[in-house]
């Protein structure tokens, strides 16, 4: 009885999207708490949609609930709109709706000086929250590309929300108009990259909806090597989306925009997007355990990258965002892993394999859900850090825990739990998310890459924990900077009261899997040989927690987690290790590589201005001088033409009668020519 | 039925064919006689316009009711030279209607100034009814003559006097080469009707005393048409001579030449094709080449000029380029549509001329620079004038456009077969694309540039009623073109018999 | 059909000419004094117009409004008077009537003789409607130089500072070209003649066309194609049109854009791929390549611009190559979309045009490198500037982003069955490069630090009218977005039916 | 006798002196007679071929453009005159102010 209202759940937002923004200005708050509203509708309309469907026999079998109308034709093929209901979706739009809710109370606090603007931001944000979940709930590759876009458009606009009269200044506002440009553009490279995966998958398949897509006898009937187009090309939109190694340099620019922005593209939406496709279409890519291994090596590689570059970042919202892109990195590394077993199972038939790569794609969802919340939690904390102090470089900050309890201890949690430590929500989903990639290094041919990438998995989360804690001692612990003693407390309800929510979820929700949570988020091939998302068997507690205590690699990582939680003490709180010996005061060539991002921007800018601007520079050549040249040179010959031939026209008498009989002349020539030429007569 | 030619007939006898032409004649008579009495020009030009409407009447009459008669073996009356005398009547008529008002017309002789339009009428008239070489000869002599005295007519120009003398000299040196053409002709074919020469030559077939025949004729009447090379004294002649007159000789002596050209070379080639005694193909690409070289000259040189009434003269000598295609192609739906093309030439040049010519007579000078801001000082005139240029660049819907669009489509297509004169049709194109850019220059000046000053103008009456004439004369032709074009159909299908 | 109008209104098409005509006149009468009625005058009549011609559109049975009358029949021709609307044209003919309307309601300031400026656009306006809506061959090409002497004057009265240049570049060029088409026509008309009368009418063409050769075809195909394709415009003929628009008042931009040029390629699909099927099949591959040569050639310019006008006339080229390519594809779904485009694109490059328009008079300068920040100024205007250009970049959910789904799609056919499917790569190179100008277009006008290079004590936002015509256009853009079956279903049949005469489905 | 072409070259001739001089000479009097010599060479022919094929009409053509030639020469000095009158001087070179 609610599923049917599933469009409800867009829609609603979609309204406040349109209400604020046509009246937002009368509104208190700039229109809020419509989109408070709006969420909150979402999210209620969310659990009564899940507790309805998980409690139906759909769930069961065949697994998912979806209706849809004739959209639109082209040609013979129709398209259609509807929604498609499975496990997957509900776990997307619960915790999207429920911490975007939290993100826009926090917003009441935090955006309470901008003034007019809250209208504007108000009403795009409830775009955006439109855009994630419709994502979620579209039941068709198309319908799910449009709300992908508007999310980009959502984020175009968000990010350069201080793209003019920026509160800190011009140069602030020209940096968040570049980066959102530079946001929308990259990603756009990746949609048209979807876009032409769309194309293959219509041409081959004759529809874009899952059910026809996904079913396992259609694929099976297509030629692989275009499902592997197809899903090569998608995937190629989620790296776009998702800011996956190469196109991983859009998210730390886009750090020009709020806080609360951030958050939101962090952890409830955008990049989650890329991750929710992948797991979406699952079932395409395990045709080909190539394209899963791209998946995982992508994932592998990026998680690595980015978390040496946040290793000496001095900007908290930077790291944060590197640590976002390593986390993500994490989420494809296991459903790559996982996909590969799974898809080398289903080539040989191996139901044990699929089951194990089942895990993968639990850990990968698994860890996007725990990642949701600390990240949101990190987010908004950093939000309240800046929020009070007016600085985003920790340098300035410091000691700030005996002015900011509550943010400080909350973000502890967040740290403690992206860091892994033990029976922290990460640690869970760190731990399957290792343990996935280290099975995937036995199987197949190429299976020794997924080995090499737990190795990088491990280091990272080395890493992880050294810079998170780097981060948090450098903002709480150590002797206060001057933006400490500038700071005005801690921060107002509306924005702790968030927080705190979100830090015992943050603490919390990995320990679900042990209680059966992982039943709903698995993926395995059912009675109909079908793909099938959830009602898999869990492995139960005892079973997972067998997995993970009883493998000495858990123990490994633990112990690398600490010693790094240790050094970041010894280097930043306690002050007894001095970094500045290691990277000879930030003047090591690795060091000036971290703090360059490895070079990946100058290498974009170069390569971007020299296709782009180069090449239009020399088109525009062509066209004013070659082809337009051309054309005026044209008509001015005829005019001079003109002026030349006019000159004949001496005025002259004489010369006039000279020119008749020299016609008559030439007549008399030209019909003898052409007598002979043509033999008449 | 309405028509009724008996009427004629009736009156005239057996000399009802040239009916319309006696009564010229007689006004042309009486013309000094009527200025010497009232010393009004007004008088004389009342008298000219109910002449010249009576033989208009008389040559509807006749034309309408499909009257066919010949007099003494020199003149016939068909629907051929129906058509003709009604184009020559209404250039005529336009032509004295704004004398009387003209600055530049005479003052003193203006009733031998009439007398001679009329003169010139008739013997143009006398062509287009000619059966005979002698009355072809003696119709253009008449018409040449008169106009040389016309353009000499001009009060107190030097410029007037110059041209006079160039054109006396250029007609006089082609009224021998016509002679010479006409005396070689009448060698070759033992008579100077022209039935029989076409006869006898369908026999005989193709001789050099023939060609040389041709060629001399064509550089005669070439002089008539102003067609490159002989075109020359055109645009002195034009610029020189009082602006009726250069419109007189641009729209009327220049079909002139036409009607010579059809009456003696379609009749002798068509019988030759008809008895295939010789390839006329030969003689057509001598036409379709001057044609070509005609209507190029004529734009291209057009684009440099400043004076408008030479910019007119080469736009016209572009105009007879395109009719020649006539010559070129050779059909009857050709000929149909090039006396069609003669047509709505008349009111779109003599339009533009007579534009010209109030102008001149309101004190505004000839230079295309002098036109600037005119939009602004007489609307009217303004827009009358950008119509006769639109309808001169074959714009639509004007009947330059539908004009041409006949001519044209002749050259492509005759009857269900294409013709092998497609190439000149895309060189007439092409030029009609250039001319555009003359004609604009003018608009631009009229309608886009500032003037000097923004005081508006009258015009003398009969100028605006001319100019409305012809307005009226371009947007109907071109939007109900059937009005004229059936007649020449006819008038074609005469001719070929 | 979602609604169907219960009534008929006889002689309709005849109206959509006579209207505006009328109209015309009685506002080139509102001379002197009454100059400032002539807005009211010309709003009214384009208004009846737009009305008439949406009547078209709720009319189930389009057929009963065909309109037949001999006209010319003389020396074996016979033109005749026959006006007829079909799924390929009554897209256009809504377009225009809204087009005009709209743009007459935008420019509702203008100052400077107000009577004739609204008096070209409703001439304009008659050529226009009738180039659609004329079936017959005489009547088409008088329709289609109509068009021309209005813009002209539009561009030479109302333009910019190098309005004379571009105005007799404009007119001269276009002429050329149509006279070349003409030569075509006379071809296609008099080759299909029989009995001796070549009869110019749509249909007796079409049922004489059986008899063209093969060689006949494709030399024909070649006059017609580049009549047609200078106006459309495709590369290398393109020239004229970005001095046109630079120059050209806004009003007669957005009728130059919005219609004028999809005459072009309505002409291509109505003549070209209708009669001429077989030239059709051999030129595909060129049309092809010059499509998407105007597609990223365009885009490319467009990134070079400095004046914002002059970029989305580039735009406009980048656009109409898609239609090119999309009609070249000669499939069904290709000749929609197609027709699709055309309609997107005319209500898209309205909006950019109009906003290009305001930049120009209310904040005083186009020149992209003189702006920045703008958008702190006028909110308004920054909105629906990104409106226009989010549209234009083909985003979801706006009309612009089916047709090129649609377009891309037919290609991607296209380019399996000639197996180049890295062809594809060059589509989303365009959509790419779309993205990029625009994307930085606005960075550099609407964002950033506010410009001081230019004063900006005097600049105001969005007045009411142009906020009207500027809302309406963006609401129907959303409109056809969300629901593009609304247009769709109109040339689903027509096109259907072409392609399978074309022998390809 | 004396065969007919030699009548035709002797006219030839005479019309082509009568062309050079007109292309040549200056005077523009002179240039009027030489176009009645040119006219003459036509009128020679007519005569000529009357008399060969003994046919009437090619004398009574060349009455018609002897009295034609007179009325265009009386025009021709008139104009000549006024010319002069105008412009005091009737050399074609020096009568050339309008051109290109």
């Amino acid at each position: 009885m609610f599923v049917e209202y599933t469009w409800l759940v867009p829609l609603v937002p979609m309204l406040c999207f349109v209400i604020v923004g046509a009246f937002g200005k009368k509104m208190p708050e700039g229109g809020g708490p419509v989109a408070i509203f709006g969420a909150l509708f979402a999210f209620v309309m969310s659990v009564l949609i899940s507790y309805e469907f998980f409690t139906s026999a759909a769930y069961s079998d065949p697994g998912f609930i979806t209706a849809q109308i004739a959209w639109f034709s082209i040609g013979d093929f129709t398209i259609n709109v509807g929604y498609y209901i499975d496990s997957l979706s509900c776990l997307m739009i619960l915790f999207a709706s429920f911490i975007s809710m939290l993100i826009f109370i926090y917003s009441i606090g935090y955006m309470h000086g901008e003034g007019v603007k809250k209208r504007r931001y108000y009403a795009e944000v409830s775009l955006f929250l439109t855009g994630m979940l419709g994502l979620a709930v579209s039941s068709n590759f198309l319908e799910m590309f449009v709300f992908w876009e508007a999310m980009g458009l959502c984020s175009y606009l968000l990010i350069g929300f201080w793209g003019f009269t920026h509160p800190n200044g011009d140069d602030a506002a020209d940096n968040a108009a570049s980066a959102a440009k530079k946001a929308f553009l990259v990603t756009r490279l990746g949609d048209v990259c979807l876009m032409g995966g769309l194309f293959v998958l219509l041409y081959a398949f004759g529809s874009l909806d899952y059910v026809t897509v996904f079913d396992t006898a259609a694929m099976a009937a297509v030629d692989p090597n275009m499902i592997m187009l197809a899903s090569l090309l998608i995937f190629g939109g989620v790296i776009g989306k998702s800011a996956q190694f190469p196109l991983l340099d859009w998210l730390p620019d886009a750090m020009a925009g709020p806080t609360t922005v951030s958050a939101l593209i962090h952890a409830a939406t955008m990049v989650k997007a890329g991750v929710y496709l992948v797991a979406r279409c699952f079932p395409l890519f395990t045709q080909n355990p190539e394209v899963m291994l791209f998946v995982g090596l992508i994932g592998g590689i990026t998680a690595f990258f980015a978390a040496t570059m946040a290793l000496n970042n001095m900007n908290i919202k930077k790291v944060l965002a590197y640590s976002t892109l390593s986390q993500l990195g994490y989420m494809f590394l296991a459903l790559g892993a996982g996909g590969y077993m799974m898809a080398l199972g289903i080539q040989s038939g191996d139901n044990h394999l699929i089951a194990a790569g089942a895990v993968g794609y639990t850990a990968g969802c698994l860890h996007m859900v725990n990642h949701a919340f600390f990240k949101a939690l990190l987010f908004l904390g950093s939000g309240s850090v800046i929020h009070a102090t007016g600085t985003e470089d920790m340098r300035e900050m410091g000691g700030l825990h005996k002015k900011m309890k509550i943010t400080s201890i909350t973000m502890l949690i967040g740290s403690l739990s992206i860091a892994g430590f033990p029976l922290f929500s990460g640690f869970w989903s760190k731990e399957l998310v290792l343990e996935a990639a280290m099975h995937a290094g036995d199987y197949g041919v190429e299976g020794y890459l997924f080995t090499i990438m737990w190795v990088l998995a491990i280091v990272t989360a080395f890493m992880t924990a050294f810079y998170m804690f780097r981060m948090w001692f450098m903002t709480f612990k150590g002797k206060p900077g001057h933006g400490t003693e500038h700071s005005h407390g801690e921060s107002p309800k509306s924005m702790t009261a968030p927080l705190v929510v979100l830090s015992a979820f943050a603490a919390a929700i990995g320990c679900m899997i042990l209680f059966g949570f992982d039943e709903y988020i698995t993926i395995g091939i059912n009675g109909a040989g079908q793909f099938q998302v959830g009602s898999g068997h869990g492995h139960g507690m005892v079973g997972w927690l067998e997995d993970i205590f009883l493998s000495a690699y858990t123990y490994l990582t633990v112990v690398l987690v600490l010693a790094a939680i240790g050094i970041a003490y010894l280097m930043y709180s306690k002050k007894s290790v001095d970094p500045g010996k290691i990277n000879r005061n930030g003047n090591s060539l690795l060091y000036r590589a971290l703090s360059n991002r490895w070079y990946f921007p100058q290498l974009y800018n170069r390569i971007g201005w020299g296709l782009g601007y180069g090449v239009a520079k020399g088109v525009e050549f062509v066209d004013r001088d070659v082809i337009d040249g051309t054309v005026n040179a044209l008509s001015a010959a005829v005019v001079g033409g003109g002026e030349s031939l006019s000159r004949v026209q001496t005025g002259n008498v004489r010369d006039y009668a000279a020119m008749v009989m020299i016609g008559v002349v030439l007549l008399f020539a030209v019909i003898v020519a052409l007598f002979y030429f043509m033999g008449g007569a | 039925m309405i028509f009724d030619s008996s009427i004629v007939t009736s009156v005239f006898g057996q000399f009802a064919p040239i009916a319309p032409m006696i009564v010229l004649i007689i006004g042309a008579l009486v013309m000094p006689a009527v200025f010497f009495a009232t010393k009004r020009r007004g008088a004389v030009t009342g008298v000219a316009m109910a002449v010249i409407l009576i033989s208009i009447l008389f040559n509807v009459l006749m034309l309408a009711d499909g009257y066919q008669g010949e007099y003494a073996g020199l003149f016939a009356y068909d629907a051929f030279s129906g058509v003709m005398i009604l184009l020559f009547q209404a250039v005529i008529f336009l032509t004295a209607l704004v004398s009387v008002s003209s600055s530049e017309t005479t003052r003193m002789h203006y009733g031998a100034y009439n007398s001679l339009l009329l003169a010139a009428a008739v013997g143009m008239m006398f062509v287009a009814t000619a059966s005979d070489l002698i009355t072809i000869f003696l119709g253009i002599e008449l018409a040449s003559i008169t106009s040389y005295v016309l353009v000499a007519m001009k009060r107190s120009d030097p410029r007037a006097a110059e041209a006079a003398v160039k054109y006396v000299i250029i007609g006089g040196l082609s009224t021998a080469l016509t002679l010479y053409g006409l005396s070689m002709l009448y060698g070759v074919a033992g008579t100077t009707n022209i039935a029989d020469i076409a006869a006898a030559l369908s026999t005989q077939g193709f001789s050099w005393a023939f060609g040389i025949a041709m060629i001399t004729m064509i550089a005669g009447f070439g002089f008539k048409i102003a067609a490159v090379p002989f075109h020359a004294w055109a645009p002195d002649v034009y610029e020189g001579a009082a602006t009726p007159v250069s419109m007189f000789l641009g729209t009327g002596s220049k079909k002139v030449g036409f009607v010579a050209l059809f009456k003696i070379f379609l009749v002798i080639f068509v019988a030759a094709n008809a008895t295939a005694s010789f390839a006329t193909e030969e003689m057509q690409y001598i036409f379709a080449i001057i044609a070509a070289i005609t209507m190029t000259v004529g734009n291209v040189v057009a684009i440099s000029q400043t004076n408008i009434k030479r910019m007119l003269a080469y736009s016209s000598i572009a105009q007879a380029g395109y009719i020649l295609i006539v010559m070129a192609v050779m059909t009857e739906y050709a000929l149909a549509s090039g006396m069609f093309h003669m047509f709505t030439h008349v009111f779109m040049k003599g339009g533009a001329f007579l534009v010209v010519g109030a102008l001149i007579t309101v004190g505004i000078g000839e230079k295309i620079s002098d036109y600037r801001g005119l939009a602004k000082r007489a609307p009217f005139i303004a827009f009358a004038m950008t119509v006769f240029l639109f309808a001169l660049a074959g714009i639509p819907p004007l009947a330059g456009f539908t004009s041409k669009l006949f001519l044209f489509s002749s050259a492509i297509y005759d009857n269900g077969v294409m013709t092998q004169w497609i190439w000149l049709a895309f060189i007439a194109i092409l030029n009609s694309a250039i001319s555009l850019y003359y004609y604009t220059r003018v608009v631009k000046a009229m309608y886009i540039e500032k003037g000097d000053t923004a005081e508006r103008i009258r015009i003398p009456k009969t100028f605006a009623a001319a100019i409305a004439i012809s307005f009226v004369f371009v947007i109907v032709l071109g939007v109900f073109p059937q009005l004229i074009m059936d007649f020449c159909a006819d008038a074609a299908s005469a001719l070929f018999g | 059909m979602f609604f169907e109008l219960p009534f008929e209104i006889p002689y309709l098409l005849t109206l959509l000419l006579v209207v505006p005509l009328v109209g015309a006149m009685a506002t080139l009468a509102m001379g002197g004094e009454r100059q400032k009625y002539a807005k009211y005058t010309a709003g009214v009549f384009s208004g009846i117009t737009m009305v008439l011609s949406m009547v078209l559109l709720f009319t189930p049975d389009l057929s009963v409004y065909n309109e037949s009358h001999t006209w010319i029949e003389t020396a074996g021709l016979r033109m005749s008077y026959i006006l007829t609307v079909d799924g390929l044209s009554i897209l256009m003919v809504f377009l225009t009537g809204l087009l005009v309307f709209l743009s007459t309601v935008f420019s509702a300031r203008e100052k400077d003789k107000p009577h004739y400026f609204f008096a070209l656009l409703l001439a304009m306006e008659v050529g226009l409607m009738g180039v659609y809506t004329a079936a017959d061959y005489f009547l088409f090409y008088i329709m289609w130089e109509v068009t021309l002497i209005p813009m002209y004057f539009l561009i030479s009265w109302f333009g910019g500072p190098r309005r004379h240049y571009a105005a007799i570049k404009f007119f001269i060029y276009t002429h050329v070209a149509s006279l070349v088409m003409l030569i075509g026509i006379f071809a296609i008309v008099f080759g299909a003649a029989s009995g001796g009368v070549a009869d110019f009418s749509f249909e007796a063409v079409l049922a004489g066309s059986a008899v063209f050769g093969s060689t006949f075809q494709i030399l024909v195909f070649g006059l017609l194609f580049f009549g047609f394709a200078v106006k459309m415009p495709i590369v290398p003929f393109h020239t004229w049109l970005p001095d046109a628009h630079v120059e050209a008042p806004t009003a007669g931009s957005v009728l130059l854009a919005g219609v004028m040029l999809k005459m072009g390629s309505y002409g291509i699909i109505r003549v070209c791929l209708e009669v001429l099927p077989e030239g059709a099949q051999y030129w595909q591959p060129i049309m092809i390549f010059i499509g998407i040569l105007a597609m990223i050639y365009g885009a490319y310019a467009c990134i070079a611009q400095k004046d914002l006008k002059k970029m989305v006339a580039f735009s406009s080229i980048s656009h109409m190559g898609m239609v090119m390519i999309s009609i070249a594809c000669l499939s069904s779904i290709g000749i929609q979309f197609a027709i699709f485009q055309m309609f997107a694109h005319g209500l898209i490059s309205a909006v950019l045009f109009m906003v290009c328009g305001m930049a120009g008079h209310s904040i005083g300068t186009r020149e992209i490198p003189l702006l920045g920040g703008i958008a702190g100024k006028m909110p308004v205007f920054a909105a629906f500037m990104m409106f226009g250009f989010m549209a234009s970049l083909g985003l979801p959910g706006l009309v612009g982003f089916w047709a090129e789904f649609g377009i891309i799609f037919s290609f991607y056919d296209y380019a399996v069955s000639v197996d180049m499917i890295w062809l594809i790569a060059l589509c989303l190179l365009s959509l790419l490069l779309t993205a990029g100008y625009y994307l930085w277009a606005m960075q550099r006008t609407l964002f950033g630090r506010l410009t001081n290079k230019i004063d900006l004590s005097h600049i105001h936002d969005v007045s009411r009218p142009e906020a009207i015509a500027l809302g309406v256009i963006c609401a129907l853009i959303a409109l056809y977005g969300l629901w593009p079956d609304l247009a769709l279903s109109y040339i689903d049949g027509y096109a259907s039916s072409l392609a399978a005469s074309l022998g390809v489905i | 006798m004396i065969p007919i072409e030699v009548y035709l070259v002797f006219a030839a001739i005479l019309f082509a002196i009568g062309a050079y001089g007109v292309v040549v000479k200056n005077n523009t009097i002179v240039v009027l007679m030489c176009i009645e010599l040119m006219l003459n060479a036509a009128n020679i022919n007519f005569i000529v071929f009357s008399a060969f094929t003994t046919d009437v009409l090619g004398q009574v053509f060349v009455i018609m453009s002897i009295s034609v030639a007179a009325a265009e020469v009386a025009v021709g000095i008139a104009i000549l005159l006024n010319a002069y009158k105008v412009k005091n001087t009737i050399e074609a070179d020096s009568l050339a102010s309008m051109r290109w």
